[in-house]
């Protein structure tokens, strides 16, 4: 699974991108977050808040129950502040 | 027509082009995003633009064939740049050509208020204080809310 | 600023004139009217737009100057061709730019709209058929009547 | 007083401007259509139908009630069509 990180979730995480194999009971993107949040003190504090995060599956955007499986890319990001 | 780049883009030639021929446009309606000196009360010296690409592409694309299926648009254009831009600078064209000039109003704004909440760019500001995240403002996801129901795929 | 004449303008001239060097302007809107070569079902071939001098000037001046009251505009610019178009041409441009892109836009279509219906200038088409007055179209009024009460002087 | 005619109304009247002196008991635009339909056929047929006719005096919109005066400068036109 591919997860990518934008803006200033890619620099509290410290990573703009990563490969990662999360445990099979990961089947959403809700237990992906959470998972995710364990990975460290970076990645804890980018996800905290969960109303500020916007997830996209596969160049989608997603919501919390919507599926995430291996082969996947997941992207993590702000609220978009383009135009 | 879709485009993300980082060049500059060139205001009255890609207006041209896109109405160029065509004897059914009556009415063109543009909008240009510019970069401020100032965001609040405080000066901005330049800004980076972020963005995913792929999804920028796909959701532009989205963006403008919802456009399309909505008025009847005789041509459409959205070019956003990105990377480094300084006050002044261009930022974002939207343009929609119709026949009558309330349908090329409605898609024009239609196309900014979108791509304002749902086109994957993010604005790193830099100030005397350093650079800075810029927040998403409450007033462009009221903006989009005006045209109702996203469909499926285009929602936040 | 606004200007009467017969002569085409380099739209992306007159934009880029209008935002040079104010870093303030983050939205500008524009819209550019265009002769057509269909009017309802019947083919047009050229028209000649007429208009009251002296007159025209004051109500163009007056319009620009009630946007600028109703928005804080940093740059306006309206410009209306008259004297004989063929279709593709260029009749009118209407722009607006401010610090924020809702006011450019709303602007830009008050402009616009109250231009259309208070603006004295008359189309005469040219069809196969002779040449005919343009009737006023019901529509333009009704959009002027979104912006509300027209001020004393300004009233059709 | 300068009459001005527009579109098809100068088409109707023959006529594009026009220097009038109306009587004295016309001092109102309304009073001043009415005497204006009785220079001939054509002005008659141009100010028939009053609801498809834009009055400015000295170049200001004006209303069927509003003053006339000698040195006044009058136009008649249909509705709008620019832009």
């Amino acid at each position: 699974m591919k997860l990518l990180y934008f803006a200033w979730l890619k620099t509290k995480t410290g990573v703009a991108e990563e490969d990662l194999t999360p445990p099979p009971e990961v089947t959403t993107v809700a237990e992906l977050l959470t998972w995710l949040r364990g990975r460290g003190p970076g990645h804890a504090e980018a996800l905290a808040d969960l109303t500020a995060l916007k997830v996209a599956v596969n160049q989608e955007y997603a919501h919390p129950d919507d599926p995430v499986r291996p082969g996947d890319e997941i992207a993590l990001f702000p609220p978009v502040t383009g135009g | 027509m879709i485009r993300v780049q980082e060049e500059d883009f060139d205001l009255g030639a890609e207006l041209a082009k896109l109405t160029a021929g065509n004897m059914k446009v009556g009415g063109l309606a543009v909008f240009v995003g510019l970069v401020r000196d100032m965001a609040g009360d405080q000066a901005i010296g330049a800004m980076t633009l972020e963005h995913y690409p792929g999804m920028t592409e796909k959701m532009l694309a989205r963006i403008e064939a919802e456009a399309k299926e909505r008025w009847p648009l005789e041509a459409s254009l959205i070019i956003h740049r990105v990377g480094r831009l300084e006050p002044g600078d261009q930022i974002v064209l939207v343009a929609a050509a119709s026949a009558h000039r309330q349908a090329a109003f409605d898609a024009c704004q239609f196309l900014i208020d979108w791509l304002k909440t749902k086109a994957p760019f993010w604005k790193l500001e830099e100030s005397g204080e350093g650079a800075q995240w810029v927040d998403a403002r409450d007033s462009d996801t009221a903006a989009t809310k005006r045209w109702a129901t996203p469909k499926k795929g285009t929602a936040e």
